[in-house]
């Protein structure tokens, strides 16, 4: 990484003045510092880099009260979960996305791929072979995310706690932000879980 | 009103923001408000407006295909964000830009993120070629359609690049097929358009629009415009095309890895050219901007008013192309270039042979007489 | 591009569940497939052993969560025959008209997850729709829409409410008009037919060789249908006929199950008119008192009785909307079973996967599966 | 066909392999045999008796030892059969039913994985439901099953 923090004591940096402007526009009070130091910036290095300088710019913006709460609305807004089915709570989580309930209508729209979603929707029970699957496909949604544990046997295990392959909760595995009741629960308690998270989302100032 | 008052006005602007700046910074004044910069500073600005509005359509479009699939389906779509949920493709896109970036592990970095840039700036070069209204044709050039198609048929490869760096064999899948397919179908839309030329004897949008003053070129082109049509589904990816993107088999075709901003590059690119889809069928076939001559000119004569028939149009179109998804099942990649090779090319030929037919005879038994094509 | 082999699961679109089909494919082209089950497994046979006789019904229900009442029957069944019990015929009527409504119930949403794997996106939202309205009629006399714990060891737990034959009736009024809506959507489209005839076939010998049953075995022109081969319930005082084809491909299944839908909308109209006419008790009266009346609870006096009650071993089997599935209950004398073996449809369907899967496209992958109505719920059990 | 049908027919082919037929309440019979004749009695149950279909294999632990339980069908008969062998805790196995009938392939396997019996010549004897490496055999009465409560409490004893 040719980046360097901002804290190297500038007298170290004479090559930094080769990149003041002539002009020199009136900046009272800055510090002589260049923010980077550009030393051999090779292409393949250069991308990351920048990612990196955008990503720490919009993140000061989240603290900004102008765009922070803009952003908080838009994300809680358009929560994409993940589509796959574990067990029965998948058939109801479906039907909360067909005529009679519309999860659309929130802007809820599943994903298939795991980098296109916000939400992980666990619908059914976990078992130890595919704990470390549901992992993975925990890891590659991109940040920021949520979790809900749809059903009794996300949230404990349900029925099937004391089996040997059954994982007791979802919780054992990735944190869980909403813990949704039911054997399965029904689409309507699917949605109530999906607005829940919208205002915990707004609590948290996400 | 038309694009030389947009432009007057993006010119003021221009001459007013380097002149405050000038006010501000006396010593770089005079470099500032030169004639050429100013110039070039409202060039970008009408650019942008532009940029702006047709992002906006784009968006606007989105929410439109939303509703109207909703409606098919029995059920309401997007509604509670904003009004009737015209606010949600602005949540999802603010949402978008602001999640993590990252790319897989084995990813070709240059390639993962050139190719859904390349297929967004592709993609919106379009709208500064496509005329929208009489005096709205800023960008018009003579050979304005053949321009736009050869942008047009730039999205393969940067689709291609973006699933091949992707390193996801799925995303590969879906690249190759995407290649396949609009390389494929590339054929017939030249040819439909062959038609369309040689009926209008132009290959400037402007001209194909005004030479369609006496009757819509749908009339006579029919078996073009069905050819047109089903070409661009293909071109545009979606049902009963979208193999590339099959959910079923593929996940999310070529861009299952693509998270946050990239995939909301895709996301928006796709509709861009949607949107641009629609619109060459209204200025091909359907009229552009104008009306049918019984029309009384009340009903075109108010400001703005070809604008507004045109997206009335464009949106129309549209939605019928929202109605084949909402109804039909995707068909097979073999079945898919057996059509597009074995039925497309023929019928858009007998299409060509058609117009030429046209042209010759000069006259339509039903439709009346071609104007001066060619001539 | 040379051959590889990719991970169609366990997340991905065509599962429909938790399971993981590999499949080794050169280009476009399938050259082998290897289902991983077990992503479900969760140990409801040895659950089972822990549990009071009725209270392994509540597994039944979870075991295949779109069928759920033909899980319950087939135990019931297995469990009655171990513990020589014998309904009363309301009863059995009652799990007729249950098993009837969760074929259509279960053949909806098949319908559903199928289209949704051709690219056809409306009749999917169709399909979930008019699955609704058979979990309504649930709702309404078991007061739940897919776990219902309605069928008892000796009878049912309750009688439906008035006014349900009525109602009922409605409903399938209204879903005979939808099915000619569905044949409209799928067999009046060119594209449906281009994609899913001589698609996935797998011939009645191969069928029988591989265990398959059901729908699939239907449609290859085998007339097996354990309603009418081996009447349980009171399946020998209705009459229906036999869904059949003899295409052996997606389609030939396709109508199958269309026809069986119709069929079902004719053996509940039998029903419903049998339920109007006749009222009568739910439970059996000669019930062991540790096995418990619907709501009595479950006292202690199960262990005096251990001893002295008699064993057995029950076997049943029942045509589930998927197809065949047998239970096999052993009852030692104790309060919960010995040992509780099932077999399920899906199960063995699966395990023939390369023979419908390996030749055709990667594209026909999901519309196949989708023809077999995976359920990973009763696969793992 | 009744319970003594099917002992007419396999008796000849089997001789003292065969242990009985009993009747079974809604089957054709129970067929008690020993591991030796199984191929033998596969083959005859599909090719003389017609019964194509395998329905299932089962295992049951009785402790001491070992039931392996197989379900037939008859397209003909239009009836079930239940075969049954027992093998001893300490040497379970007997040979494998997939040649005759390949529904039997998946069926054995979960049959080996749950119950631990080990079936000889099986084309493909890998984990099925459990996974890969999993060392337990579940159905197994030895096996006990626990509230997962205490399971932690015990660890934190630890």
């Amino acid at each position: 990484m040719s980046a360097t923090p901002v804290s190297v004591p500038p007298a170290a940096k004479p090559a930094a003045d080769a990149f003041r402007l002539e002009g020199e526009l009136p900046m009272a009070g800055a510090p002589a510092v260049p923010m980077f130091e550009i030393e051999t910036l090779r292409a393949k290095e250069f991308l990351p880099a920048a990612r990196e300088a955008l990503s720490a710019l919009i993140k000061d913006q989240s603290e900004n009260r102008v765009i922070g709460p803009v952003f908080n609305w838009a994300r809680r807004n358009s929560l994409f979960p993940l589509h796959w089915g574990l067990a029965c709570c998948a058939i109801e989580f479906a039907a909360g996305f067909g005529a009679r309930w519309d999860a659309e209508r929130f802007g809820v729209v599943p994903r298939s791929s795991p980098r296109q979603c916000d939400l992980m929707i666990v619908n059914g029970t976990v078992t130890w072979k595919v704990a470390h699957k549901l992992i993975t496909l925990y890891e590659q949604m991109p940040e920021p995310k949520w979790v809900i544990a749809m059903g009794n046997c996300a949230t404990g295990g349900g029925p099937f706690r004391t089996a040997y392959s059954v994982v007791p909760g979802v919780d054992k595995l990735v944190p869980v932000d909403i813990y949704i009741a039911g054997c399965p629960p029904r689409p309507e308690a699917m949605l109530d879980g999906i607005l829940k998270l919208e205002e915990l989302i707004r609590e948290r100032k996400e | 009103m038309s694009s030389a008052t947009l432009y007057s006005v993006s010119y003021a602007l221009a001459a007013l923001i380097l002149n405050v700046i000038g006010f501000i910074i006396p010593p770089i004044r005079a470099p500032i408000t030169n004639v050429d910069v100013v110039t070039v500073l409202a060039v970008l600005i009408f650019g942008a407006l532009l940029l702006a509005a047709s992002m906006l359509n784009t968006i606007l479009l989105i929410w439109w295909e939303r509703k109207l699939l909703g409606r098919f389906m029995d059920r309401r779509g997007a509604m509670h964000v904003g009004f009737a949920g015209l606010l949600q493709n602005f949540a999802d896109g603010f949402k978008l830009f602001r999640k993590n970036t990252f790319q897989p592990a084995e990813a070709d970095t240059l390639g993962f993120y050139s190719g859904p840039t390349a297929y967004m700036v592709t993609s919106m070069i379009l709208f500064g070629i496509l005329p929208i209204s009489s005096g709205w044709n800023s960008g018009s050039l003579p050979l304005s359609l053949l321009l736009a198609l050869a942008i047009f048929s730039f999205a393969p490869l940067f689709i291609f690049v973006s699933a091949w760096s992707s390193n996801n064999k799925y995303s590969l899948m879906g690249g190759m097929r995407s290649a396949a397919q609009m390389i494929a179908y590339e054929v017939p839309i030249l040819l439909a358009v062959v038609s369309v030329v040689i009926l209008s004897g132009s290959f400037s949008l402007t001209t194909i629009v005004y030479e369609q003053q006496n009757y819509w070129f749908w009339g006579p082109l029919v078996v073009a415009l069905i050819v047109f049509v089903a070409a661009m589904l293909a071109e545009m990816e979606r049902i009963p095309f979208d193999l590339p993107e099959a959910e079923a088999e593929l996940v999310e075709g070529w861009n299952t890895e693509y998270g946050g901003m990239l995939f909301a590059f895709f996301m928006l690119a796709d509709y861009l050219r949607a949107l641009v889809g629609s619109i060459l069928v209204v200025l091909l076939f359907l009229g552009g901007w104008t009306l049918p001559t019984w029309v009384p000119s009340a009903a075109t004569s108010f400001p703005l008013a070809g604008i507004l028939w045109f997206m009335l149009k464009t949106y129309l179109v549209f939605g019928l192309f929202v109605w084949v998804r909402a109804s039909l099942p995707r068909v097979r990649t073999d079945q898919l270039l057996r059509v597009g090779w074995n039925r497309m090319i023929p019928l858009a030929l007998l299409s060509v042979f058609l117009a030429a037919a046209l042209v010759t005879v000069r006259c339509v038994p039903v439709f009346g007489c071609v104007p001066s094509a060619g001539a | 591009m040379s051959e590889m082999w990719i991970n169609m699961g366990p997340q991905h679109p065509m599962t429909h569940g938790l399971w993981n089909l590999r499949v080794k494919i050169d280009g476009e082209m399938v050259l082998d497939v290897d289902p991983e089950m077990g992503y479900l497994h969760r140990g409801i046979e040895k659950i089972s052993e822990d549990r009071h006789y009725n209270e392994v019904i509540t597994l039944m229900d979870r075991c295949c969560y779109v069928a759920g009442f033909a899980w319950e029957h087939l135990y019931i069944l297995a469990a009655e025959q171990a513990l020589h019990i014998r309904p009363p015929e309301r009863a059995e009527y009652l799990r007729v008209m249950s098993d009837e409504f969760q074929r259509i119930g279960s053949h909806l949403m098949w319908y559903a997850a199928f289209v949704q794997d051709l690219g056809l996106m409306s009749p999917f939202l169709y399909g979930m729709r008019d699955r609704d309205l058979v979990l309504d009629l649930f709702q309404a006399y078991t007061g739940a829409r897919l776990t219902y714990e309605y069928m008892r060891v000796g009878g049912v737990r309750n009688d439906v409410p008035p006014g349900f034959t009525d109602r009922a009736r409605k409903v399938l009024d209204w879903l005979d008009d939808r099915y000619r809506e569905y044949d409209a959507l799928c067999m009046g489209s060119t594209i449906f037919r281009e994609r899913c005839d001589d698609l996935g076939i797998l011939k009645a010998n191969d069928c029988v060789a591989h265990g398959v049953t059901g729908p699939m075995l239907r449609a290859a022109g085998v007339r097996r249908d354990l309603r009418k081969d081996r009447p349980y319930a009171v399946y020998k005082q209705i009459d229906f006929d036999v869904a059949q084809a003899d295409a052996a491909d997606v389609t030939a299944r396709y109508l199958v199950r269309m026809e069986e839908m119709r069929q079902s909308n004719r053996i509940l109209r039998q029903v419903l008119d049998w339920l109007d006419h006749h009222p009568g008790p739910m439970m059996a009266d000669n019930l062991p008192r540790w096995l418990g009346a619907p709501y009595a609870p479950i006292g202690n006096e199960g262990y005096l009785l251990k001893r002295s009650y008699p064993k057995g071993t029950g076997f049943s089997a029942v045509e589930e909307p998927h197809g065949e599935a047998c239970a096999y209950v052993v009852n030692e004398g104790a309060l919960h079973p010995y040992r509780v073996k099932f077999r399920s449809p899906v199960f063995s369907n699966i395990s023939a996967a390369r023979q419908y899967l390996v030749g055709y496209h990667v594209a026909d992958i999901p519309p196949i599966m989708g023809s077999v109505d995976v359920c990973v719920g009763e696969v793992d059990r | 066909m009744e319970a003594a049908d099917l002992e007419r027919a396999l008796r000849p082919v089997l001789g003292d392999r065969l242990l009985g037929v009993e009747p079974f309440e809604g089957t054709a019979g129970r067929v008690r045999f020993r591991r030796e004749g199984a191929v033998d009695l596969f083959r005859t149950a599909r090719d003389t008796l017609l019964f194509g279909h395998l329905t299932m294999v089962g295992g049951i632990d009785w402790v001491d030892h070992r039931e392996v339980v197989y379900v037939l069908w008859s397209d003909t008969a239009r009836q079930y059969a239940i075969l049954s062998a027992d093998v001893p805790a300490d040497d379970a196995h007997i040979e494998t039913a997939s040649a005759v009938w390949p529904s039997a392939n998946w069926h054995e396997r979960e049959a080996w994985e749950l119950v631990d019996i080990s079936f000889d010549h099986h084309p493909d004897l890998r984990h099925l439901l459990t996974p890969d490496g999993y060392v337990f055999h579940p159905l197994l009465r030895s096996f006990k099953l626990h509230e997962p409560e205490e399971l932690e409490v015990k660890s934190r004893h630890v």
